[in-house]
């Protein structure tokens, strides 16, 4: 582990200012890309994610289609320009391949699938930029684009990470802390059928960290739902005044 | 590895296509505009913390961010003296319901191409400074990122190139304890640009012989032809058909109107070019 | 921009001895692929293309197919021994697979696709040698190709390329011309129709070098028509003798 | 390049899912094992003479086999005194008929970062000793090879690897004349390993809110949900949910069984990792 | 050609103690991939080969099914850590390439592929540990796995290899002998209709030293035909025991 | 990645096929050729300018260009004395209805290879002479381009590399201003051959129990099948069975007859390995 080049946590504060338990900035807006029939901008502090939703549409090549439910299909992608230092390849890497499954694993639970057999819902993530916690943005991101587009969900689904920092469980982990600290534990969870469906560690804790960061992630999730919430009834709300506007 | 008739991918309304025929022959279009009428523009940089330079790009409802990292490397053996352009675009699968996942088609490469074409022949970025030492040479990576096609990608997007461009900061060069030389991004400074000469895509649309600018998604799938000059100062730095055909006065009309387009588009690039 | 290693234009005349709006010499012959339906090889001086045309045909995978017309499918190629000094990798580069676009682009005005709903017709050229306008001799040879293969066209193709050389505007650029002169223009004409199917300028024209150089285009393409229908007719002689020979 | 819903390809009838559903919520499997029962287990090494490191698992019918290469290579920059480590995974058109040729899938992709990420947090290998003079480093390339696949290819693919591990020979590093390092295969000593810090992944399965141990090829088809530990000593040093959801209180009893499935494994190790 | 590290024949005895006409252990082994339809695992020596094979089953996609008669796929492939030294790159090699084409051509003479119209046979083989001669391990491999799946078959394919050391003709190089020999010819043979199914010279060899070589090559084929049948016998016998068991 | 039966791809009518088999069966072929004969023969060198080397092969309507392009590179670690030989091939989408459009296939990737083994090992290049100084070595770049296929195109790939070969010019090395090599192109000198030692690649075909030379596209979707010699003096320095079956007796008939052949094509190369 190699220092960083800041303490990650001083006094019980950490470098960008946050208390353990505090999400950055979270910024919301649903409806982003006009062409979609569902999108979201989600920003956690400066990591940004824009998803777009397509569907359901005819699955093709339709031998791929299911005749009981729809099939998802799950793109994420990092900008070759979202990333510090030097640009990225736009060639999907191993990490991005692992992580679009596990997010497509993490929003299936939560869509009503079944209603749409024989069809196809296409949900692309772009990374616009990095700062740590890109999957889990992506994923609240995901989730708002297919409440905006109408698909039938059981529960919207909240993404956050949790990590250790100076042994301190802390929420919504930056680039630095994502760098320097002692793990990750990006998580998804729907607020309100209390359901992990994302859930990767990558560090080395002990059980009762695990069960503290799980309880954080929990909190985070809620709070970052009520925002995304009242993205998605401002949408509503300006599509009803533009309608009454007429 | 070969180019396919395109036409199936996109859809419109044999209908719809014959009523934006229609209001051409009259010189009428389906969105009100004037024939020599862009659409609104909205200009913004410095959009991507990330990037050493970014700008984004709404023209009506299409959307273009670019994003232009800068790296080290090789200078091109025809031109050992001077930095490397890099401009990649891609469609992301968000900005249609037509655009597939996958690596950059014929038409986000042509689209590139021609985006490239014009900066590296008008003298907008001053390519000589940009040599470095040893042998080396800065390489700008120009990424164009369509978030939202609503046709006209090379006009939005030749001005996202533009205006990151502007907002770009050059990292310094510092050499390693091997002697090797690396970018040392906390200490930066413009990138050396000639504003007046910056580059302006303007893309003419014909249908039923009617010559119109900015032509937006739906005209698009109704041209019988399409060209694009791309104008510096007084001068043309890049032209490309891109569709159906032309007559020789035809191409001279275009031509004028390009330049009105330009002036329009320029307007539009004032805040940014003239902030320094 | 270089110098080059000798005067482009001397008196008025240009280092392969040529005048400025003089083609190369332009050999042309059609019918040279036994196996496919039609065929041309084009030299324009030491720049050689050779098309090969196969269709109308069934068009596979069918749900590509158009209902109302017919799909064309062009690839142009560079040979890995086409270039001067090192090989050129076969992977198809960004530059062949945008001009692969382009000459499709040009292709597809003249031919009647409408009379060949739910069919392919593909259009295949490589580049033998390459000195310089290699596109424009691949316009004329595909032309050349489909009018052969009795596809219906409203017109030939032809392609030849104009530049800036010294100032002047010359014809036919070669490949010193092209690596040292001020810009390009290749240009794809229909001679009846005076119709400009293919242009792109690369370099940095006033507009009266522009106008000027679409005229010299338009002098060039005449005369490689005149040449490109004798070959056409010559083809069709000999076909003639060879029943008549029976 | 995206991930697509896998359910069409692999396929168990619906009349036989309802029934492992059904054994599954009065806590039955289909197979008559427990629920915090493994499949048997066999473990063998050193199987492959011409890799440094090899080693053959059999979990029940699903059958792997790991490989180890030792390279020379450039250390990552975020740890330039540390070895490197590359596990791929491969499974083999030959382990089931819903496998097709190909570079690795997203599953293959996912199994082995998983298994990576295990390795890489725990101190089993000492990566600290496998720096090189030089700048270099070695670069371990454990190489997955599934044969069978009947299930839970996560546990069966890390166990096979902590074996290959334990089972490879680290080549010694040596000058040629122009004092450039390279390998030298007739010399060779054990690579440097913690194995009290073995780590053990475990895969837990959900039906009818019902957890058990290592899932096989039947009742993956019908899971709810599905989470991997993986376990060294006291810590969870990976985990990843792989299908379906949990609760928080699943999650805390998938892991009290992840920890009894962990000392099942562990004793199937015991001869390989004791013997030094 | 290079020096050996040791001499390849001395007396007559080859460095790995065997006579020329002399195989290297062969141990086979049949069915032991248990999802397959068929599969065998063959060592000659220390080269191992597995073949897993699946079929007859649809072919997708259905237009390149035949009317007539069943399509074989054959894949060989080497395992990144089969050969010695460094790593292998798994991508398929041009030699991988070449090698599953000669392995399908020798095997389709020896299928009934017209009892099977419409359908695909699959035959998958991978190279776990090699030391000369992996394709003619392969082929015996491969051609039990079909023999085990209950495809038909007019006879069983053995391969084998014959090579030139120090010029005398041997038989089944190993890894050694096939690096530092004059030359290599695997060879594939069915015993009962004594066909030639395979054959690939590599090296500079007089007529009467290639007809040398297909005598030995003969007799090896012989001799591996032997302990493949009885290989088969045992798996089914075992089979017996085991339903009589039941 | 997996080879699969190509009939499918290529295709002969049930009667057309019946009536060549009919035909063989009585010693007749379908283009009224002897058994022993090649169709026409036509080889030109020097036809593409752009080349180091290069030549045009007609056999029949069989049309293929070899060109070689000359390179610097590292020598094969095992021959680190001598010469490298790279042998592709293409098989143009021009050369028959039945040729698909990308990456060489199994078929081409076969062609090349067995062109390039008749010629790496009968000494007709002397790869001795192509070391170069600081541990590079000259790379022999042979692409073989198919632009008309009517059959047996390894003989007429054979035979357009070798008189490519003969027409080789090697560029001098020399060295640049750091000292590291490169090639001089206005210098050059013919590669240095052994014309006595020329490797003829000569196919068979079998139908119906009757062996043939020089088979025609039609009598190749006919065949039961093909083996290729290449004979360099009184060594076969390659063989390759392509297709079908042989039994030994056949195998040896084939080989004289192969053998009659390779006369016929030195005949047909005399012109061009003479002219020194």
């Amino acid at each position: 582990m190699k220092k960083p080049p800041v303490p990650l946590l001083q006094n019980g504060v950490r470098a960008d200012g946050r208390l353990p338990d505090q999400m950055r900035e979270v910024k919301i807006s649903v409806g982003v890309v006009s062409n979609a029939d569902g999108s979201a901008m989600v920003s956690y502090g400066a990591t940004t994610a824009v998803a777009a939703v397509y569907g359901p549409r005819e699955m093709h090549p339709r031998h791929l289609s299911l005749p009981d439910r729809g099939v998802m299909r799950v793109r994420y992608h990092m900008a070759p320009f979202s990333t510090k230092d030097e640009r990225k390849s736009p060639t999907p890497s191993r990490r991005e391949i692992e992580i679009s499954k596990v997010l497509r694993e993490a929003l299936e639970p939560a869509v009503l699938l079944e209603q749409y057999p024989r069809s196809r819902i296409d949900v692309f993530i772009e990374i616009i930029q990095a700062d740590g916690s890109t999957r889990v943005a992506s994923l609240t991101a995901a989730s708002l684009a297919l409440a905006d587009a109408g698909i039938y969900m059981r529960d919207l689904v909240v993404g956050v990470s949790v990590g250790l920092v100076d042994g301190v469980v802390v929420l919504d982990l930056n680039g630095l802390e994502d760098n320097y600290g002692e793990g990750d534990l990006p998580v998804g969870y729907m607020p309100n059928l209390k359901r992990f469906v994302l859930l990767q560690l990558d560090g080395a804790w002990k059980r009762e960290v695990f069960l503290q960061a799980l309880n954080l992630a929990v909190k985070g999730a809620e709070y970052v739902y009520q925002i995304a919430r009242d993205a998605l009834k401002n949408k509503y709300m300006s599509i009803a005044e533009e309608i009454y506007g007429r | 590895m070969a180019s396919v008739s395109p036409y199936a991918r996109r859809f419109i309304s044999y209908l719809r296509r014959e009523q934006i025929k229609r209001l051409a022959a009259s010189k009428n279009r389906v969105d009100g505009r004037a024939l020599d009428q862009t659409r609104e523009i909205e200009i913004k940089t410095g959009v991507v913390k990330t990037a050493d330079g970014s700008a984004e790009v709404k023209l009506g409802k299409t959307h273009v961010i670019a994003g232009v990292k800068v790296g080290l490397g090789q200078p091109f053996p025809d031109a050992p003296d001077e930095g490397v352009l890099v401009v990649s675009a891609e469609v992301l699968p968000h900005a249609s319901p037509y655009t597939e996942v996958g690596p950059p088609d014929e038409s986000a490469i042509e689209l590139a191409r021609v985006v490239d074409r014009g900066i590296r022949h008008c003298g907008y970025v001053d390519f000589k400074k940009l040599a470095v030492e040893g042998g080396k040479a800065y390489v700008l990576w120009v990424d164009l990122y369509i978030i939202n096609d609503d046709g006209n990608l090379v006009d939005a997007a030749n001005l996202a190139s533009v205006a990151a461009l502007k907002n770009t900061q050059l990292p310094a060069v510092v050499k390693d304890e091997s002697g090797a030389v690396k970018l040392d991004r906390n200490n930066k400074s413009p990138l050396p640009l000639e504003t007046s000469k910056v580059p302006v895509a303007v893309s003419v649309g014909k249908i039923a012989n009617v010559l119109f600018l900015d032509p937006n998604f739906e005209e698009e799938l109704s041209l019988d032809g399409r060209v694009t000059f791309t104008i510096s100062e007084d001068r043309i730095v890049a032209a490309q058909k891109t569709l159906g055909y032309f007559t020789q006065p035809e191409l001279e009309a275009a031509l004028d109107l390009a330049i009105k387009g330009r002036d329009r588009y320029l307007e539009a690039l004032k805040s940014i070019l003239g902030s320094s």
